[in-house]
């Protein structure tokens, strides 16, 4: 009895992993009939998809930039939703934090040598949006405003303020003087640029081609996005360790356990003595915090300036959530997932431009994606439930759930 | 009115006979029935005894469609019979009572009801018929609601009687009640028993799930006892003794009598002067309490549920604000401070509801030992959690607590009830506290763990603690307590001497007549 | 189900088949249809009232056809009617008219048998009648004839009393072709002539040269029925056009309603010469040079009168009024608009249609859209928003397909990647490009900026392009970006002269998206431009705070219309909202960036669109020459970036303020102040 | 010359469309009403009324019959309904997500719908303004200030505006509607008397999500009458935030849409009068007062307690 059991769980941990493939293989049998209908020819555009998100150099490192703020995003709602609020307000948060980095950039970035000007600019953008993500938790604790309700509404108000910072305060005054009035603001100074990899290479003195080490193929192109000019930023390194740092945070620190608690069980933890409120503001602000500093980086790695701020959020605050879930809003889950949800957008957006399809096609299908992987996780927890060697029976709070809640019941209503 | 000359008054054709035979229900690692033969006739209250975990509850909801057996069967006067959800067994003429009320909170008695039955003018609700019908049977058996309260309004025997009456009004011809009087009062019980009976008079068949020996006595024909998912043995009643009957449900020898040791009575710990509290509508949910727990000693706290007990508690707890009045710990004024305060001013406490209250079910037992002490060295160094003490801490008290349980890592929502009680009573001791509040620290936990738990009371009054037990359970107050005070409607009815009062007694000042404190 | 819409489409075939054989056998049914028919029929002359007061004018025609041919007898005879309106209805002239006169002997009895009663002035309108009228003419001395078309007078004759009167009908036909040119997706247009003559020949001559102007690669097949009424025979000349690929279709005489039914049938375009044939199919006759004789009637009839009773040779044109460009609702403004400024420049000489038929003349340049040569090129185009937004995306994307249609799609490759409103995407879609051997990668968003100067130094011989920008990132040592700015304000003015025209109320709604950048500037300008007018006017402007809001926009319009206002205007792929207010309220709509007046044709009345064109061209070339960057590029009216298109519904004293303020801001002499806000 | 304008014309203004923008809102925001009430929070709305929204648009502009239009809108409603039906109640999955899925995809094919059989921006005639003719000459659209306010809307918007009473009464007066109640506050009851719990979350999705497909088309073919990609532009996000603010009751929902419409009105107006406030300040007006408004202290329903969570019997 027990050998068989064994041979099973091994053999059901090996399909759990592999269900979130299948999903997407079956999410992508769908799309391929709408490719079908379109005239395309759903191999080469699924050749396309992944060959140009994972397949090339500049497709890796489209790919990995692409990430980070996927990353920093899912991070700040994994944090949310584990403290059992539901931050939809990255967009957000995300937008102010870009502006108060690019604002103190501009102002102060050229009287900091380089790497402290970077620093304080990202503690900027995390300041900013920090504090906007406050705002829905002190809503939330003090006066009873749903989150959902307050951040959607923020994520508005953001967008406003960033067009009006940037049409007016922030405008970059060599459009002024061009009398063209593009919302964006003055490049920030060149010294806050976050290193490219390139960089980074030239500064550890690695050879600048892969060429030069012999590399060929494959290999040539995962060394290349390492070493060569491409936009990947150190904000990918950034993203990495921060993930780690609140996988610390989280599941390491008496911080991270209260969030834990009373995002699983409010209740038991103002019974236990904590303070449920506070603790839910605290969520909602690191989860801006972590919005923000993708504003920052994004700002500081790539952009190097504030423009409309829905092109610099970008739908991040959206696809982060996919990007936390898929991680099964585990810090350490969420560094692969962002690459692999970053993967399907960069390469849905190649296979437009390899098929001249559509680009909202690959939205649909990316759409697909999202629906087939969640439903599979039904299976997957369906085993779990299975596996979990219950000594006695079900007790009262044996039913099955997903863990944890998306949303969870109402601590102040 | 053809319905009153009935042999059901529902007018349902009642169920001769209801046999269940060679269940066989497997749960992963679990074999939960193991060829169960059980059944219940018309005009019969047949007892399933059973510690938890014996299988009852899983045997009842093969029953009630809710679990599908994996061998064996049903049959309904002789016919095989295939339920696949309760849709059909209330078609069956089969309803339940379960365990946890199973009402919706926020809407009405009426619409409780009402919910899943057909309207008489469809698709329009039709309430007025509905609470007609509730008045009538209220009437007809005693049950005291009115169908336009809202649920979350209503106190916990309350409730029961909605459950009840949604299952006479859907006419039950057998009717299963999975420990229906674990919430109620003495009184209450009395009540309900004779709707029992009356019901088992009319020509219903009535499942009575229950561990307490002397409601079995008081209530069923016969009764059948499980132990680890097999039956051990069906007798009547009248032939058999309680002692008898704890021994084939535990499989060993119990006691049942407590010996309460004589203690010294030490200085008083807590300190309630004339202590006011309101609820969110303002309206009083305490008056004037004013009582003392003093060390070595334990004041049992008995009363109505929902009379004032969990807003007590909760005061001391600091949890609910006290309007006006004062509150001391060991002589310190701690009047509306924080609980996190409280506990560190020396309290533990044991909460009601222990597994929405008491734990976090997704953390593992080790995370659930430190849910107050997480941020207090040596738990933690700086921010940063001590994962080497706290397993350390929790391995030791799993032992020295008896908490059966895989591994510490295990999360708490696959222990049992009883040991995520033993767990919470663990947790709460050994933060050596000064004061105890022990809230219905047995309801729903099999005898054995209630045989653990009291003991461990004891020991610790015995130790000097003071111990403040809050209990709907008299007889758990009867053999606990030195001194009790009983609270109605958030005020105190009178403290007396445990040795000096009856049962009797307690239920009258339960139902709110006043007797002199006796300091 | 499926039966019965077999036997329908059977059915419907047979009839037809019948109906084009039925015609080929000319059953003597219709008089229009059956020329030798008409000989028999005697010919139909207006009953002469009673004597006529001297002062009635009497007039009669002679035509081969008949006045119900859309055609060319039409044209006059509706003529006459309005002369007749205009000069008092029927008591002060008198028609009469005699129809289908194909045979020339009959015609010319018909116009001795009017001249004889006493008409004084007898027109024989056609070609063919010429040599029995000199016969006629010494005849009745006192008696005014015409003739056309024609531009011989018989003065060399010794004839006095003729005159003669022609259409230029190859300006029309050359408006026609450039039309016809840009409208055609397939590039190739159809022609059923009648005869290789007269006005059918001129007309089609000169159609052939306006496509051919429009677009050298276009294929104008041409055939000719032989026949002015050969209805079946044209429907038939009609399909084997559309078989061999014709997606637009012209032709002339009366015989052309049957090659308008196949049109229609078919849904090719189809665009008319004489009189206006949009009765007929009103969703494909999309254009029509239409006749305007009443000019020509009246100043015969003012000589006469005089007792001047001939020698003079009337020439419908473009430029007097007489030849009219009737152009349907709802075509692609570009085109329409390409087809005016060919009109124009007929009227203003700067074009000669006959030189340019004959092979003399090349098109003149002056602000005439020129395509020069240019290399086989890749563009591949990054835009923010779709190529649908009938805005900013489109704008550039339909200069470019024009562009590609022009040169063919062996010259000009074109890539586009839309609804690129995440930068990083579009950052990898323009090194996408680059990587891929694209020449020339154009961002078409000012978000872009920064990624494209990152990119472009890897990519040295490609060259970039950033709009709207002013920068090329030059002080970043980047030197092959081009950057691009519409100077919106221009074409803002301008439409805000013509709103002030507009307005009754006084008061002028905006609709912006936010106000920055393009819009922000549209704004500034168009207020500048309202205020020059008249600084009374109240211009109230509100912000929906996204580009996208279409419903928010929609509701700031009607907003707008319940505080006065009674034109309005905005920018941004939300105005559609604002434009179905405009068209359901009955305000009228200035619009900018792309054509948006297929939404509403009459709502839109004027649109400043941007043509990339030059631009493009600019870029195209100086990536060429090897310069692939470093040049900041602005759309302005000067340039031909920014064409304003005038509906015809305006009033022509609010068009002829918005014209003088696009010359004003050409030559310099209009500076846009811009008013704080 | 200029246009005189009274406060009353600006009032009225502002209350005529606000009423007008409150439609595609209400349609949507009740049919969420209906879904998380029974328990299962769609945040796929806004794609679910692109599908509506290009559906009822490409019917009424291929056939020109409004109703055939609205029953295509609603049809696709219901088939996105289906899916999120499947997806968040079968197969249980986690319902931000499954929603935010649902979204794409609607984005998606909508769009690429558009791009395939309309190809360009097209306008339609759609659900005209009623005017309420008594008799020839005189119309209740006439009538001074009532007549603008109440009587020149189109069907859609009455429709609208009747919705929430009947929404009302369904959730509260019906045997369906308790069922609904229940599944949504506590499933193992209603289960346990014999409710279908997936059946009645099936049945109200889809009835939410047809209702979102009508929000579309009162856009597409009643308010704006064309049809543009994305052209919801975030109100099916605002919906399902309406659905809080309204505590999940319908005139709650009500109350949320009409505030939110009259004060984006009212910032138009704002503009529009020259008042000196920022364009962008004007803009987020709604969004900062719908928040103000939630702060406010006042009795809240308590959130559906089985919202967001899937219900499943228990055995494994």
């Amino acid at each position: 009895m027990s050998r068989f059991r064994r041979k099973r769980f091994v053999s059901d941990r090996l399909w759990d992993a592999l269900l979130p493939v299948v999903a997407v293989i079956a999410a992508l049998v769908v799309g391929a009939g709408i490719l079908l209908l379109q005239g395309a020819n759903p191999l080469e555009a699924y050749r396309a998809m992944f060959g140009g998100a994972f397949g090339n150099k500049n497709g890796l490192a489209d790919t990995l930039v692409k990430s980070v703020p996927l990353m920093l995003v899912g991070l700040g709602i994994a944090i949310a939703f584990r403290g059992g609020v539901i931050n939809i307000g990255a967009e957000g948060q995300l937008i102010v934090g870009a502006l108060l980095t690019t604002y103190f950039g501009v102002q102060f970035g050229a009287h900091f040598p380089g790497a402290i000007a970077i620093l304080l600019g990202l503690l900027a953008g995390m300041l900013m949006g920090a504090i906007w993500g406050a705002i829905p938790g002190v809503l939330k604790a003090q006066l009873g405003v749903n989150e959902i309700l307050s951040t959607i509404m923020m994520n508005q108000i953001a967008i406003q303020v960033g067009f009006y910072l940037l049409r007016g305060p922030m405008i970059d005054p060599a459009e002024l003087a061009a009398g063209t009035n593009i919302p964006h603001s003055a490049r920030l100074p060149k010294s806050m640029d976050m290193p490219r990899f390139t960089d980074l290479a030239k500064m550890l003195g690695l050879p600048g081609k892969a060429q030069d080490l012999g590399l060929h193929g494959y290999a040539a192109d995962v060394y290349g996005v390492l070493v060569e000019p491409t936009r990947l930023h150190s904000g990918f390194i950034l993203a990495v360790i921060v993930s780690i740092l609140v996988y610390i945070l989280l599941w390491r620190t008496t911080i991270g356990y209260r969030i834990r608690a009373v995002g699983l069980n409010p209740h038991a933890s103002r019974y236990a003595g904590m303070n449920v409120k506070s603790t839910m503001v605290l969520s909602m602000t690191l989860s801006g915090a972590f919005a923000g500093l993708a504003g920052a980086v994004e700002i500081l790695g790539l952009h190097h300036r504030m423009f409309e701020p829905t092109s610099v959020s970008a739908g991040f605050g959206f696809s982060g959530i996919v990007a936390a879930l898929f991680g099964k809003l585990h810090p350490l889950g969420i560094i692969p997932s962002s690459i692999l949800f970053g993967g399907l957008l960069v390469g849905g957006d190649k296979m437009q431009r390899a098929m001249q399809i559509p680009q909202v096609l690959t939205v649909a299908i990316l759409g697909l994606v999202v629906l087939f992987v969640v439903s599979t996780d039904y299976f997957v927890r369906k085993r779990q439930n299975r596996r979990v060697s219950v000594e006695e029976s079900p007790g009262e709070g044996a039913v099955p759930g997903p863990t944890p809640p998306l949303s969870p019941p109402e601590a102040n209503a | 009115m053809m319905t009153e000359q009935h042999l059901l008054p529902s007018g349902l054709p009642r169920i001769e006979r209801v046999q269940m035979q060679g269940i066989v229900k497997r749960f992963p690692g679990v074999l939960a029935n193991d060829r169960i033969d059980f059944d219940v006739g018309a005009g019969e209250i047949h007892a399933l005894l059973g510690e938890n975990g014996a299988g009852k509850s899983t045997l009842m909801k093969v029953l009630y469609g809710l679990y599908q057996p994996d061998e064996g069967q049903v049959l309904l006067d002789g016919k095989p019979i295939e339920v696949h959800s309760p849709t059909d067994s209330i078609d069956y003429g089969i309803s339940m009572i379960h365990q946890h009320f199973m009402l919706v909170q926020n809407i009405t008695v009426a619409e409780n009801v009402a919910l899943g039955l057909r309207s008489t003018r469809e698709p329009r609700l039709d309430l007025d018929v509905v609470s007609a019908r509730i008045r009538e049977l209220s009437a007809k058996y005693g049950l005291q609601v009115d169908p336009q309260a809202v649920i979350s309004k209503l106190a916990v025997g309350e409730r029961q009687r909605v459950e009840i009456i949604k299952a006479l009004y859907r006419g039950a011809a057998l009717l299963i009640l999975d420990e229906p009087t674990a919430v109620l009062t003495p009184q209450e019980v009395e009540d309900v028993f004779v709707i029992f009976r009356q019901m088992a008079a009319e020509g219903h068949a009535l499942i009575f799930i229950s561990h307490k020996l002397d409601e079995i006595f008081a209530l069923t024909d016969r009764v059948t006892v499980l132990r680890d998912g097999r039956v051990v043995g069906t007798r009547l009643t009248s032939e058999v003794t309680k002692k008898e009957l704890a021994n084939m449900m535990v499989g060993r020898e119990v006691s049942l009598e407590r010996y309460r040791p004589p203690v010294e009575v030490g200085e008083a710990r807590l300190r309630l002067h004339h202590v006011n509290a309101v609820n969110e509508d303002n309206h009083p949910i305490l008056k004037e309490v004013s009582f003392e727990v003093r060390s070595g000693e334990i004041v049992g706290v008995a009363g109505v549920s929902g009379n004032g007990q969990k807003p007590l508690a909760e005061c001391i707890a600091g949890l609910q604000r006290v309007q006006s009045g004062q509150l001391y710990l060991e002589g310190r004024e701690l009047t509306n401070l924080s609980p996190a305060a409280m506990f560190k001013a020396g309290l533990s406490y044991i909460p009601e509801e222990r597994m929405h209250d008491g734990v976090i079910k997704d953390f593992s037992v080790a995370e659930n030992m430190i849910l107050q002490d997480y941020i207090h060295p040596p738990f933690s160094r700086g921010i940063f959690l001590n994962f080497r003490y706290i397993a350390e801490h929790a391995q030791k008290l799993i032992s020295d607590f008896n908490v059966k349980t895989p591994s510490r890592e295990t999360p708490v929502k696959n222990l049992s009830g009883g040991n995520i009680q033993k767990l919470i009573l663990a947790r709460e001791l050994a933060r050596r506290p000064r004061l105890l509040i022990a809230a219905q620290p047995t309801r729903g936990v099999d005898i054995g763990a209630t045989e653990y738990i009291h003991a461990q009371l004891l020991e610790q009054r015995g130790q000097g603690l003071a111990t403040l037990l809050i209990s709907e359970d008299l007889d758990e107050i009867k053999a606990l307590s030195d001194r009790i005070i009983v609270l109605f409607n958030g005020e105190i009815m009178g403290i007396v001497d445990n040795d000096e009062v009856t049962v009797q007694e307690l239920g009258l000042m339960m139902a709110g007549e006043r007797r002199a404190p006796v300091i | 189900m499926q039966k019965k819409s077999w036997i329908l489409v059977v059915t419907l075939i047979l009839t037809l088949l019948l109906a084009a054989c039925g015609g080929q056998k000319s059953t003597p049914a219709e008089p229009g249809t059956a020329p030798e028919q008409a000989t028999a029929v005697p010919a139909a002359t207006v009953a002469p009232s009673a004597p006529a007061p001297a002062e009635t004018v009497r007039v009669a025609v002679v035509m081969p056809s008949t006045i119900t041919d859309m055609a060319w007898s039409q044209a006059i005879y509706d003529a006459l009617v309005r002369v007749q309106q205009d000069m008092g209805g029927e008591g002060a002239m008198e028609i009469a008219y005699t129809e289908n006169m194909w045979n020339v002997t009959d015609a010319a009895s018909a116009i001795r048998d009017y001249a004889a009663d006493g008409y004084g002035l007898v027109i024989a309108h056609g070609t063919q009648y010429g040599t029995s009228l000199f016969e006629i003419a010494p005849d009745f001395p006192d008696t005014s004839f015409a003739w056309g078309t024609a531009v011989d007078t018989g003065k060399d004759q010794g004839i006095d009393n003729v005159f003669a009167y022609e259409a230029r009908a190859e300006q029309g036909g050359f408006v026609n072709g450039v039309l016809a040119a840009r409208l055609s997706r397939s590039g190739v247009l159809g022609v059923v002539g009648p005869v290789e003559a007269g006005d059918a020949k001129l007309y089609i001559d000169g159609f052939v040269a306006g496509a051919e102007y429009a677009d050298p690669n276009v294929k104008v097949n041409v055939s000719y029925t032989g026949s002015f009424g050969d209805t079946a025979l044209a429907a038939e000349a009609a399909n084997t056009h559309i078989q061999a690929g014709a997606d637009v279709l012209t032709g002339s005489a009366q015989q052309v309603v049957g090659a308008i039914g196949v049109a229609k049938e078919k849904g090719v375009l189809w665009m008319g010469t004489q009189s206006d044939q949009s009765s007929l199919a009103p969703d494909i006759a999309v254009a029509s040079q239409v006749y305007d004789w009443v000019p020509t009637i009246k100043d015969m009839l003012a000589k006469h009168a005089a007792g001047e009773f001939g020698g003079t040779v009337y020439s419908l044109t473009l430029a007097n009024g007489g030849l009219q460009m009737v152009f349907a609702d709802g075509l692609n403004a570009a085109a329409v608009a390409a087809a005016r400024v060919a009109e124009e420049q007929i009227i203003d000489g700067t074009i000669d249609v006959m030189a340019i038929i004959s092979g003399e003349a090349a098109p003149a340049a002056k602000g005439v859209f020129e395509y020069p040569e240019i290399q086989p090129v890749r563009i591949a185009l990054v835009l923010p928003s779709t190529i649908t937004d009938l805005a900013w995306s489109q704008s550039i994307y339909d200069s470019l397909v024009d562009l590609q249609k022009h040169y063919g799609e062996d010259v000009i490759d074109l890539a586009y990647t839309e609804n690129m409103w995440n930068v990083t995407d579009a950052a990898s879609a323009v090194r996408d490009y680059a990587a891929d051997g694209y020449n020339l990668v154009i961002a078409h968003g000012a978000q872009y900026g920064t990624s494209l100067f990152e990119i472009a130094p890897d990519f040295p011989e490609t060259s970039f392009a950033w709009g709207t920008s002013t920068d090329t990132g030059e002080a970043e040592g980047v030197s092959n970006v081009f950057a691009y700015e519409p100077r919106a304000d221009q074409g803002g003015y301008v439409s805000g002269v013509l709103a002030a025209q507009l307005t009754k109320s006084g008061v002028i709604g905006v609709v912006g998206p936010v106000d920055a950048g393009d819009a922000k500037l549209h704004v500034d300008g168009f207020v500048a431009g309202v205020h020059a007018v008249n600084p009374d006017i109240k211009v109230n402007i509100s912000f929906t705070g996204s580009f996208g809001d279409t419903a928010l926009a929609a509701e700031a319009a009607t907003t707008h219309i319940n505080a006065g206002a009674d034109v309005l205007t905005g920018s941004a792929q939300q105005v559609v909202g604002a434009i179905g207010v405009a068209k359901e309220k009955g305000v009228p709509w200035l619009g900018i960036q792309a054509d948006q007046s297929p939404l509403a044709p009459d709502s839109v009345v004027a649109t400043d669109l941007y043509d990339w064109r030059p631009t493009l061209l600019t870029m195209i070339r100086s990536q060429q020459a090897g310069e692939y960057g470093g040049k900041v590029l602005q759309l302005t009216l000067a340039n031909g970036g920014q064409t304003m298109i005038y509906n015809d519904n305006l009033p022509a004293d609010a068009v002829a303020a918005a014209k003088a303020a696009e010359q004003g801001i050409i030559d310099g002499s209009i500076e846009i102040v811009v008013e704080p806000r | 010359m200029t246009h005189e304008l009274t406060l009353a014309a600006i009032l009225l203004g502002i209350i005529h469309s606000g009423i007008r923008l409150a439609t595609p809102y209400l349609y949507a925001a009740v049919g969420e009403t209906f879904a998380q009430r029974s328990g299962v929070l769609n945040l796929g709305v806004e794609g679910i009324m692109l599908m509506g929204a290009f559906f009822g648009f490409l019917t009424v502009f291929r056939t020109g019959n409004l109703w055939l239009g609205l029953a295509a809108a609603a049809g696709a409603g219901v088939l996105m309904g289906l899916i999120m039906s499947v997806v968040s109640i079968t197969f249980q999955a986690e319902q931000g997500i499954s929603g935010i899925g649902l979204y794409m995809f609607g984005l998606g094919m909508s769009n690429l719908l558009f791009k395939s059989m309309l190809g360009t921006v097209e306008g339609v005639q759609g659900f005209s303004e009623l005017r309420f003719c008594v008799t020839d000459s005189f119309c209740l659209a006439d009538v001074p200030v009532l007549g603008d306010i109440f009587f020149s809307h189109s069907l859609l918007t009455y429709g609208a505006f009747l919705l929430v009473p009947l929404a009302a009464w369904v959730l509260n007066k019906t045997t369906w509607g308790l069922k609904i109640r229940s599944v949504g506050q506590n499933p193992e009851a209603a289960d346990s008397l014999g409710v279908n719990v997936a059946g009645v979350r099936y049945a109200a999705v889809t009835l939410g999500a047809a209702l979102a497909g009508i929000a579309g088309a009162s856009l597409s073919i009643s308010l704006l009458n064309i049809y543009q990609e994305n052209m919801t532009n975030g109100m099916g996000f605002i919906a399902v935030a309406l659905v809080y603010f309204g505590s999940w009751r319908p005139y709650g929902v009500l109350v949320g849409a009409l505030l939110f419409s009259v004060v984006n009105a009212l910032q138009l107006w704002v503009q529009v009068l020259n008042l000196n406030i920022p364009s962008d300040v004007a803009v987020m007006m709604p969004y900062v007062l719908t928040i103000l408004a939630l702060a406010l202290p006042f009795r809240r329903q308590l959130q559906p307690a089985a919202l967001t969570k899937p219900f499943s019997r228990g055995e494994s």
